[in-house]
């Protein structure tokens, strides 16, 4: 009834953040923070320990928060369960697959588990897309870090989720492998779906985003597009921490 | 400058007072409870016939027993309650109670064993009742050393709060199981055998009252202990962030 | 238009379907791997060896301590299959795959359990065979069947047990150990109801009398229940 | 007799020992407590 193309803006992956924080051991990693994120592509930006990673996994459903809501189109993703998890991907620095699995069996077995119609043919479709057809039959245990990176974004592509949510895609890349993830994201990302993405890059990052946030110390500070981005020197304050940071 | 931190001392002697005053309560209650049960049970309560004074032990053992059970109930429905609402102060007195049940069921199991020493010649015995307080002192010893073991705070709890659920459920099955087991070889020994005159059973409700309320009392200095305990670990989290 | 539809939102896995893939996982992973097997066989071995040394038996003697030698090694070898089992899923962090994953947070449950109880019966078919060999046991079919339905029913009670725990100690520091402390005192009732009806089997042939049938149906579906209940605590973050 | 005088005698100091235990421990985070809180306090003036 409302699948119908023309209303995907208005019916895209709107998520609605109310007064979500989120506190680990009782140290308070996110204060309450409330926010609407329409469909589109944003960079989520800021320096180590500020609470990006937290955010994601939050988002992803992946971690509870300690109060507030998340809404997926209006309703709470824990109401709505598998329903939104299929939605969403998250892509973290952690594979969140089978080291002793082939490269494969672990996309069939996760789009299995996704409830793909046919799963080997989608898996067959991506290895060949990030460029591991070779090595489909290799164990992931061999990879090398790029080639787990890829496979994990495969992983994460499966599904074609309109919630895409990538946590340091670039972080172990290298610039062949940069080129090819921001190819193959101008590809995933379909309009009425929401990408966010953290990275140390900023530059990198406005490529493809076209909006950002700014996170310090579990707050958010400044948000908006490419221009406020520039006009709060929020650059500087990055660099001065990058150099310090572990990239 | 100096007003909040002569506030916060002022607020802390008054809380020492308070606690002092309190204390003194107890210790005059306790003193009470043990004088009065101590007077029925040797000299108010009647000697035993057949097993002569060591069935006096009986009366402390039983309430033994009793609250030891007791106190992992409470832990029981306190893990349930952590498990529904996350609020700490829920597995603070949950743990609490864990561990001084456990004080209780060590307690229970030397009683025990002496008073078999002294009926039936025996330290121990596979009985039913001692089998199952000795697997409840296993679980409950795992229970709190799981909570040690457990980096992560909020893990720690999650976790806990489900073994002091599955632990308890577990109480019934394994006092029945061990019953039949026993049961369906040959009895040996008979517990229990003698007759309760009204003096022995007005003694053995007053014990029971007298442990009840050392239960409470040890289990509140223990889940305060647990609080002042997390609050020196935000202090020093505190100061870490300074 | 409903197969458009179908091919555009396809419909996320349900409890049963999403247990048995992770399930199905596990199975591959050790065709693939053979590690647990491998474990478990060489460990029945070294057990049965042991055994044969401390307990020299022989005749009736044997059909008397067989159930309770069975058993012992279930629980020991069961052990080992469950710490294997969360081991991998701690490998590479397959967990976080499975929890992102659009199936119920109880299918996990019910696919870890499941293969749980799959390697437990495995090892039984391997290690009772050796037994009797060793032990110079015979055992007809009649009485063959009566055991496979014990067995059965005490490798439900202790996968459910042993998956709970398992997901219990996998967070905490030196897991393995902790694991073995905590399963004992729970499964105690699965050892004395499965033993007392093995024994009855190879004396008397029939399940004897007494309640343990019973007790150990009572064991399954209490634990079943508790793991299925209590389960999705264990995974949350 | 000497069983039923073991059996009270561990009884109470158990119960003593473990007393003893819990407010001496008490006492001390209390006072560590009230330390860090002071520290904290001149920090922050």
């Amino acid at each position: 009834m409302s699948t119908n193309p023309s209303a995907s803006r208005a019916n895209g992956a709107k998520l609605e953040l109310r007064e979500v924080a989120k506190a680990i051991a009782g140290r308070r990693i996110l204060e309450p923070l409330s926010l609407v994120l329409e469909p589109g592509r944003y960079l989520l930006l800021g320096p180590n320990g500020a609470g990006k990673s937290t955010l994601l996994k939050l988002l992803a459903g992946l971690w509870r928060p300690s109060s507030g809501h998340v809404l997926y189109r209006g309703r709470d993703i824990y109401e709505l369960d598998g329903d939104y998890r299929r939605e969403v991907a998250l892509l973290t620095h952690e594979l969140g697959m089978y080291e002793e699995l082939t490269g494969l069996q672990n996309l069939v077995l996760f789009g299995a588990l996704y409830g793909l119609p046919r799963p080997r043919a989608r898996a067959q479709e991506l290895l060949e897309r990030v460029g591991l057809r070779f090595f489909a039959h290799e164990r992931v245990r061999a990879y090398s870090q790029g080639m787990k990176q890829r496979l994990a974004l495969a992983k994460a592509l499966l599904h074609r989720p309109r919630v895409l949510l990538l946590d340091e895609p670039f972080a172990g890349l290298d610039l062949r492998g940069a080129e090819l993830l921001q190819q193959i994201l101008e590809e995933a990302v379909s309009p009425g779906s929401l990408l966010i993405l953290t990275t140390h890059d900023p530059e990198r990052g406005f490529r493809i985003a076209e909006r950002f946030l700014y996170l310090e110390r579990g707050v958010l500070r400044a948000y908006g597009d490419r221009a406020r981005f520039d006009a709060e020197g929020i650059r500087e304050r990055l660099r001065g921490i990058r150099d310090v940071g572990v990239f | 400058m100096s007003t909040p931190k002569a506030i916060s001392t002022a607020r802390a002697e008054e809380r020492t007072q308070r606690t002092r005053s309190s204390g003194a309560w107890a210790i005059a209650l306790v003193a009470l409870l043990v004088v009065t049960s101590l007077y029925m049970i040797f000299l108010y309560a009647p000697r035993e016939r057949v097993m002569g004074d060591v069935q006096r032990v009986f009366y402390i053992h039983l309430p033994l027993a009793w609250n030891g059970l007791l106190a992992f109930a409470v832990t029981f429905v306190l893990s349930i309650l952590y498990l529904k609402t996350r609020r700490a102060g829920f597995d603070r007195w949950a743990a609490a109670s864990a561990e001084v049940g456990l004080l209780f069921t060590t307690l229970m199991l030397l009683t025990g064993s002496l008073w078999a020493r002294a009926a039936w010649g025996t330290y121990w015995t596979w009985e039913p009742r001692l089998t199952t307080a000795f697997l409840l002192w296993l679980m409950y010893a795992f229970y709190l050393l799981l909570r040690r073991y457990i980096e992560n705070k909020d893990k720690m709890r999650l976790m806990a709060a489900v073994y002091g659920i599955v632990a308890f459920i577990n109480v019934p099955i394994v006092f029945m199981s061990i019953r039949w087991w026993r049961t369906l070889h040959p009895v040996v020994l008979k517990s229990s055998g003698f007759q309760m005159e009204p003096e022995m059973v007005q003694t053995l409700l007053v014990a029971l009252v007298s442990f009840t309320v050392f239960y409470g009392l040890l289990l509140w200095e223990r889940a305060r202990l647990a609080q002042v305990e997390e609050r020196v670990e935000r202090l020093r989290e505190r100061i870490r962030e300074v | 238009m409903t197969a458009t539809r179908a091919a555009t939102k396809p419909r996320a896995p349900g409890l049963l379907r999403g247990s048995w893939l992770v399930l199905r996982k596990d199975l591959v992973y050790e065709l693939e791997n053979r590690e647990t097997l491998a474990v478990l066989v060489v460990f029945s071995l070294a057990v049965a060896f042991v055994f044969a040394f401390a307990f020299d038996l022989s005749g009736a003697e044997a059909r008397r301590f067989l159930p309770g030698l069975l058993w012992m090694t279930f629980l020991f070898a069961s052990v080992l299959g469950f710490s294997k089992g969360a081991a991998l899923e701690r490998r590479g962090a397959g967990y976080l795959g499975l929890l992102l994953a659009p199936i119920p947070k109880e299918a996990i449950f019910l696919g870890k359990a499941g293969s749980a109880f799959a390697f437990l019966v495995f090892t039984q078919l391997f290690v009772t065979p050796l037994f009797l060999v060793f032990f110079g046991v015979k055992v007809g079919s009649g009485e063959f069947g009566l055991l496979a339905l014990i067995f059965l029913l005490g490798s439900v009670g202790l996968a459910a047990v042993g998956t709970l725990l398992a997901q219990i100690c996998q967070v905490a520091r030196s897991g393995d150990v902790l694991l073995s402390l905590g399963y004992f005192p729970l499964v105690v009732p699965v050892l004395i109801a499965a033993t007392q009806l093995s024994s009855a089997v190879l004396t008397t042939q029939s399940l004897g009398e007494g309640p343990w049938l019973q007790l150990l149906l009572a064991f399954d579906l209490i634990y079943s229940t508790a793991g299925w209940l209590l389960f999705r605590y264990l995974v949350e973050e | 007799m000497a069983y039923l005088f073991a059996a009270f005698a561990v009884v109470w100091l158990a119960f003593f020992a473990y007393n003893a235990y819990l407010v001496r421990r008490l006492a001390k985070l209390e006072r560590e407590a009230d330390l860090l809180r002071s520290y904290l306090e001149e920090r922050g003036s």
